[in-house]
């Protein structure tokens, strides 16, 4: 999804409209209205919408298990994802997929570590081998940088010049696992030795994470090789649900300075962000309530769970 | 009461407790989170030394494990997931499962990993998967699953004391799983069997994994046995009692814990007399476990095997929408009609 | 006379020229070497961008090839040993298998990963395996196997043309097999089936995947069953001969190129005639394609299965001496006493 | 096995006695005495020799495919070493492993590219948390850059201070495949991404490999954390048997430059040299000899091939 830097209240919506998502995910979760578990993207709102800003039609966005921030940003449907989440035949895969499997357009999901980046590489590949001139935006954590897939991606998008911007929101905790005790050595030198050049911002501001997300999307779309972009972003919430290890301090502190949304809400006039804020909330509390109505998929067509 | 995952916990205490060279090793192992189902509890509070959190290198993880299992420690490692097993296979398979019988029985790898598997809670496909049909036939590599009878952390200590490298199958739903009283089995007749079970180039026999062999107490000869393990025994022990009061079909439930290699003689011990055999297994029902068990059963009787059917899983990935899984998986009902069907 | 191994080679050739989509990934596959086993032999000469020879990344390059395939592209990947497919295993199972069916039937994944398998050639441990058994029953994905009879480069160009992933089962000693022509099976009858191939969830059925079934000509009705696939039905037609020949014991053998997921019915045809099965594989035998086999009969059949037995390697790792490996692996001498046995 | 390069002679004849060794592979195996296949380590000589020169009794060696010259270099028995490979009861393993897969006190070696890095990994904790202090020497090829495992292992290696000397024998080729279209980016990058400090040497002099080694191989001793040792060197013979795709030019031009038993006879008087030469030439000869006279194992114990 195209959104103009000129425009900060596009921004702004986009920012919301993950948030409170996510909001009416957690809220609703102990209601037993959805399936399995969740990852929440509070709090890292900023890099979806500001990287993602960034992607055009022909674009590729794989994702991982922490994925509903950056369907969103691609233009993803709320009520689709609900309805994902609840098990619902809606569903952006018909309740097949649930929060982590999610497929649509260009955007893709998976739930285990490290196994996208190679996909996504051969996806960059196939891409530029059939002469278009694609970015395919991958998605990664901190913590997923413990995974021997990455590294052999890394080798082989290098060598093979895949169009891929490897992005990495390093939130500094892999579940409950600090960063410090996970990744060693240095993370932007763990994509330079590979010769994919790296570029690091700590920021939670959409207005600083989008034009140096839209430098590299050029540098790969002009010259079809990967660039990696390392975004320091923060985690409000807890890894899926209740599970959050850290102190309440150091979790308030972050909510203080790095909310993406104050600061970007800060750009748009009052009577705006509440109006915004408000149509916002209109529209994922519909899309909630449209998906809890849909039906459930009907029986799967079976093959021999008996012989 | 207990439940098998208090049983567990406690063992892996107990481990812990008894001999310094046992180490855990895995993701998010720390207090007070203690891992993702809580098997690990405690642990690093107790033996903060000996408990190692680890990034996410599922691959690695086993490596070094078994690394340190050829160097004089006894390793434990937890997957987090059952479904993240297919990252360490090649070390399960090709290094682990190897070493003792291609280095000449020189040295010995005590590894143990252990994995929840198993579905039922909407983690949808990359979560929810009983994956250990792959892995079993690994020559080298002993595969347990404790179920909800006798002792599970024994069986778990047991493979910890062990020379050669056991995977252990632990299911999600089986850990809340209450261990039965004598009182709560007065309706059946329980067998415990300790065979000696099958020690195969590069594996010794192994002392405590016991086969359990249920009747229903007083009832007329059973018709048909079934056999499984880890949670399925569990569901099938519930069928097992609801077949006999409401439907009046009398069976006997084999429930293995060795399901590699392992000795089908307490499996034969019932088809001998019932005739018929219904494997029962959550996993994916092409080459599971129940492919081995029936396949051992016919060819040991031959025309004297009246009847032999597998339940299991659907041959599809395991959805994440409620009635979908619940389709996909066996439950006690699908035990229920399997069964009808065949007596 | 043609070899396997030209026919592959060939089918390969007639792919890539056939569909500009069709791209070939793997360790050491330009010319003048062209790959380990020369199936990739005058391929990067033919069409120098379409070959791509890789890194050592057997995981990363599975991953790969099926982001290829999920855009567009037919990859068609040389694991350089079989053995090496374990550190493929989650891009396999966790990745490309489930793709289609967890994303909604919404997208395809035509990948193919073939790779030869198999030991008798001295190479020791990890790099003798037959670890196929490993990966049959994974839902949404198909296993072939071509053996020397038919042909086995259209086996390979359906795989290619198909939008599924295909896992491709090569033996390294099928590769010199030639492949017979009618005077040479002069002996024999030989019946050609197309089973509808079994279509599973998140699979299409195939179109071509023979199984073909062979019988003595003019001799008295047959009283087992063999099945097998790949080299060992190589093996298993010798031993066939010399069974009718030497002991009079006429058998018919039934060879599957369709390991999963498939229909017994070709070997249901044959054992309801014969009563008695064999199953016959060169990976170890726990947990084989056999117990499938033997599963699948005797589910069918009941007490009118008299007789079933598998044979496979040892349940132990394949060692590198010749002695020893001769050994481990089922061979014509052990078919032909495995039958004796048996009728 | 320590050696003290104060004796020239000492080195001169390790050297030789790899070299030998190997030349008596390839020589005889087209007669069929041997199982399977090889991977001769002739060229690289200098890298075992120097290296393990450093190799104290509680250390730990493993190797890899081409391990014949780490075995010997490690002070392992040519006889045991043909018998291995001729699938002999006296070989190292009995006849189980073969070429690639040797066990003999604290050496070990298997043929999976890159699944030996984690088990190293795994064996240098264990001997530290044990109280040892040792050296886990590791050899790797330029191939195994493209293993994740690779990775996974210098990531904990790292942050759990496990005492291991990765040493990597970049012989620019990886059986047919010339470094640089397998590895992308920068080598001693690829260690010091994690963490590790790498050190490079382009040399097959012995001279200059054992003190470099020496330094590194007392760092990891001392501190206890991992070490990179990459060494630039040349491969002389085919891949396996028969294999090799380069110009015969370029290997003549490698043999005249880089031989190491050439660079190191210098340092040792022509009669001397003479009188090594051939004994080393006896000593292989019988261990050849005696090898082929010793018996095939006896059947092993089995456990169900049939049921
Ligand atoms: C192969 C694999 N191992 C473990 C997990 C379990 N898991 C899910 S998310 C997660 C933490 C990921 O951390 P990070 O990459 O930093 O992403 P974040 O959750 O912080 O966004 C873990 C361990 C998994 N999904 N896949
Ligand atoms: C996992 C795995 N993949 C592929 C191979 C096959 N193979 C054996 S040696 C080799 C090349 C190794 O190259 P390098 O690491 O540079 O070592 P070198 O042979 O040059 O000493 C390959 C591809 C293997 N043994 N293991
Ligand atoms: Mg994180
Ligand atoms: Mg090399």
């Amino acid at each position: 999804m195209t959104i103009s830097v000129q425009d900060p209240s596009a921004f702004y919506r986009a920012l919301c409209r993950i948030r409170s998502f996510e909001e009416t995910v957690l809220e609703n979760f102990p209601k037993g209205v959805f399936f399995g578990t969740t990852h929440t993207y509070i709090g890292q709102e900023a890099n979806a919408v500001g990287v993602l800003a960034h992607c055009q039609p022909q674009d590729i966005v794989f994702s991982n298990h922490r994925c509903h921030g950056h369907f969103l940003a691609y233009g993803g449907d709320p009520h689709a994802l609900f309805a994902e989440l609840m098990g619902k035949s809606t569903g952006v895969c018909g309740g097949r997929g649930g929060s982590q499997h999610l497929q649509w357009k260009n955007f893709y999901s998976n739930g285990i570590q490290g196994g996208i980046t190679p996909v996504a590489t051969g996806m960059a590949l196939a891409e530029r081998l059939q002469g278009h001139s694609p970015v395919v935006f991958t998605f990664i954590g901190d913590g997923t940088l413990g995974e021997g897939a990455l590294y052999e991606s890394l080798n082989l998008a290098s060598l093979w010049h895949a169009p891929v911007l490897f992005v990495l929101e390093n939130n500094r905790i892999a579940q409950t696992t600090p960063v410090d005790i996970a990744v060693a050595g240095n993370m932007a030198a763990r994509f330079s030795a590979f010769g994919i050049p790296a570029q690091e911002l700590d920021s939670s501001d959409v207005l600083e994470i989008y034009p140096l997300a839209g430098k590299l999307v050029d540098e790969v779309r002009e010259t079809q090789t990967p660039r990696a972009l390392i975004l320091h972003t923060c985690r409000f919430g807890p890894h899926s649900k209740g599970d959050d290890t850290r102190s309440e301090e150091a979790i308030e502190r972050m909510k203080t300075q790095r909310d993406p949304l104050h600061l970007q809400a800060a750009r748009v006039n009052d009577e705006q962000s509440i109006q915004i804020r408000s149509e916002i909330s209109a529209e994922i509390a519909a899309a909630f309530q449209a998906a809890l109505a849909d039906p459930f998929p009907v029986i799967h067509a079976v093959a021999g769970s008996s012989i | 009461m207990t439940t098998v995952l208090e049983s567990l916990n406690h063992a892996l205490h107990t481990a812990m407790q008894a001999d310094p060279g046992v180490y855990l090793l895995g993701e998010d192992l720390l207090d007070p989170y203690g891992g993702a189902f809580k098997v690990a509890r405690g642990l690093s509070t107790a033996f903060p030394d000996r408990v190692l959190t680890s990034p996410i290198s599922e691959a690695g993880l086993v490596g070094l494990a078994s690394g340190m299992a050829l160097r004089g420690l006894r390793p434990v490692v937890e997957i987090m997931f059952g479904d993240f097993l297919t990252l360490s296979a090649d070390q399960l398979i090709n290094h682990a499962a190897k070493f003792r019988w291609m280095y000449n029985d020189r040295v010995r790898v005590p590894l143990v990993v252990r994995t929840p598997m198993g579905g039922r809670r909407g983690y949808g496909p990359t979560h929810s998967q009983s994956l250990e049909k792959h892995f079993l036939g690994t020559p080298g590599l002993r595969v347990l699953a404790p179920c909800d009878l006798g002792d599970p952390g024994l069986l778990l200590r047991q493979a910890i004391l062990e020379d050669d490298p056991v995977l252990f199958i632990e299911n999600k739903l089986l850990y809340l799983c209450r261990i039965p009283s004598g009182k709560d089995l007065a309706d059946l007749e329980l067998t415990t069997l300790n065979p000696d079970s099958a020690a195969a180039p590069g594996l010794d026999a192994q002392t405590y994994a016991p086969a359990y062999t249920l009747r229903m107490r007083g009832a007329p000869p059973a018709r048909l046995t079934l056999v499984a393990y880890g949670y399925m025994a569990h569901l099938a022990r519930q069928a097992m009692v609801q077949l006999a009061y409401e439907n009046e079909i009398f069976t006997e439930l084999v429930i293995l814990t060795q399901l590699a290699p392992f000795t089908i003689q307490p499996v034969l011990d019932s088809v001998q007399q019932t005739g018929r055999v219904l494997a029962i297994e959550e996993g994916s029902l092409s080459m599971g476990w129940g492919a081995e068990i029936v396949a051992r059963v016919a060819a040991a009787l031959g025309p004297r095997l009246l009847a032999s059917q597998r339940l299991a899983a659907l041959d599809s990935a395991i959805p994440a929408s409620g009635p979908l899984e619940a389709e996909t998986l066996p439950d006690t009902a699908a035990i229920i009609q399997a069964a009808k069907k065949m007596v």
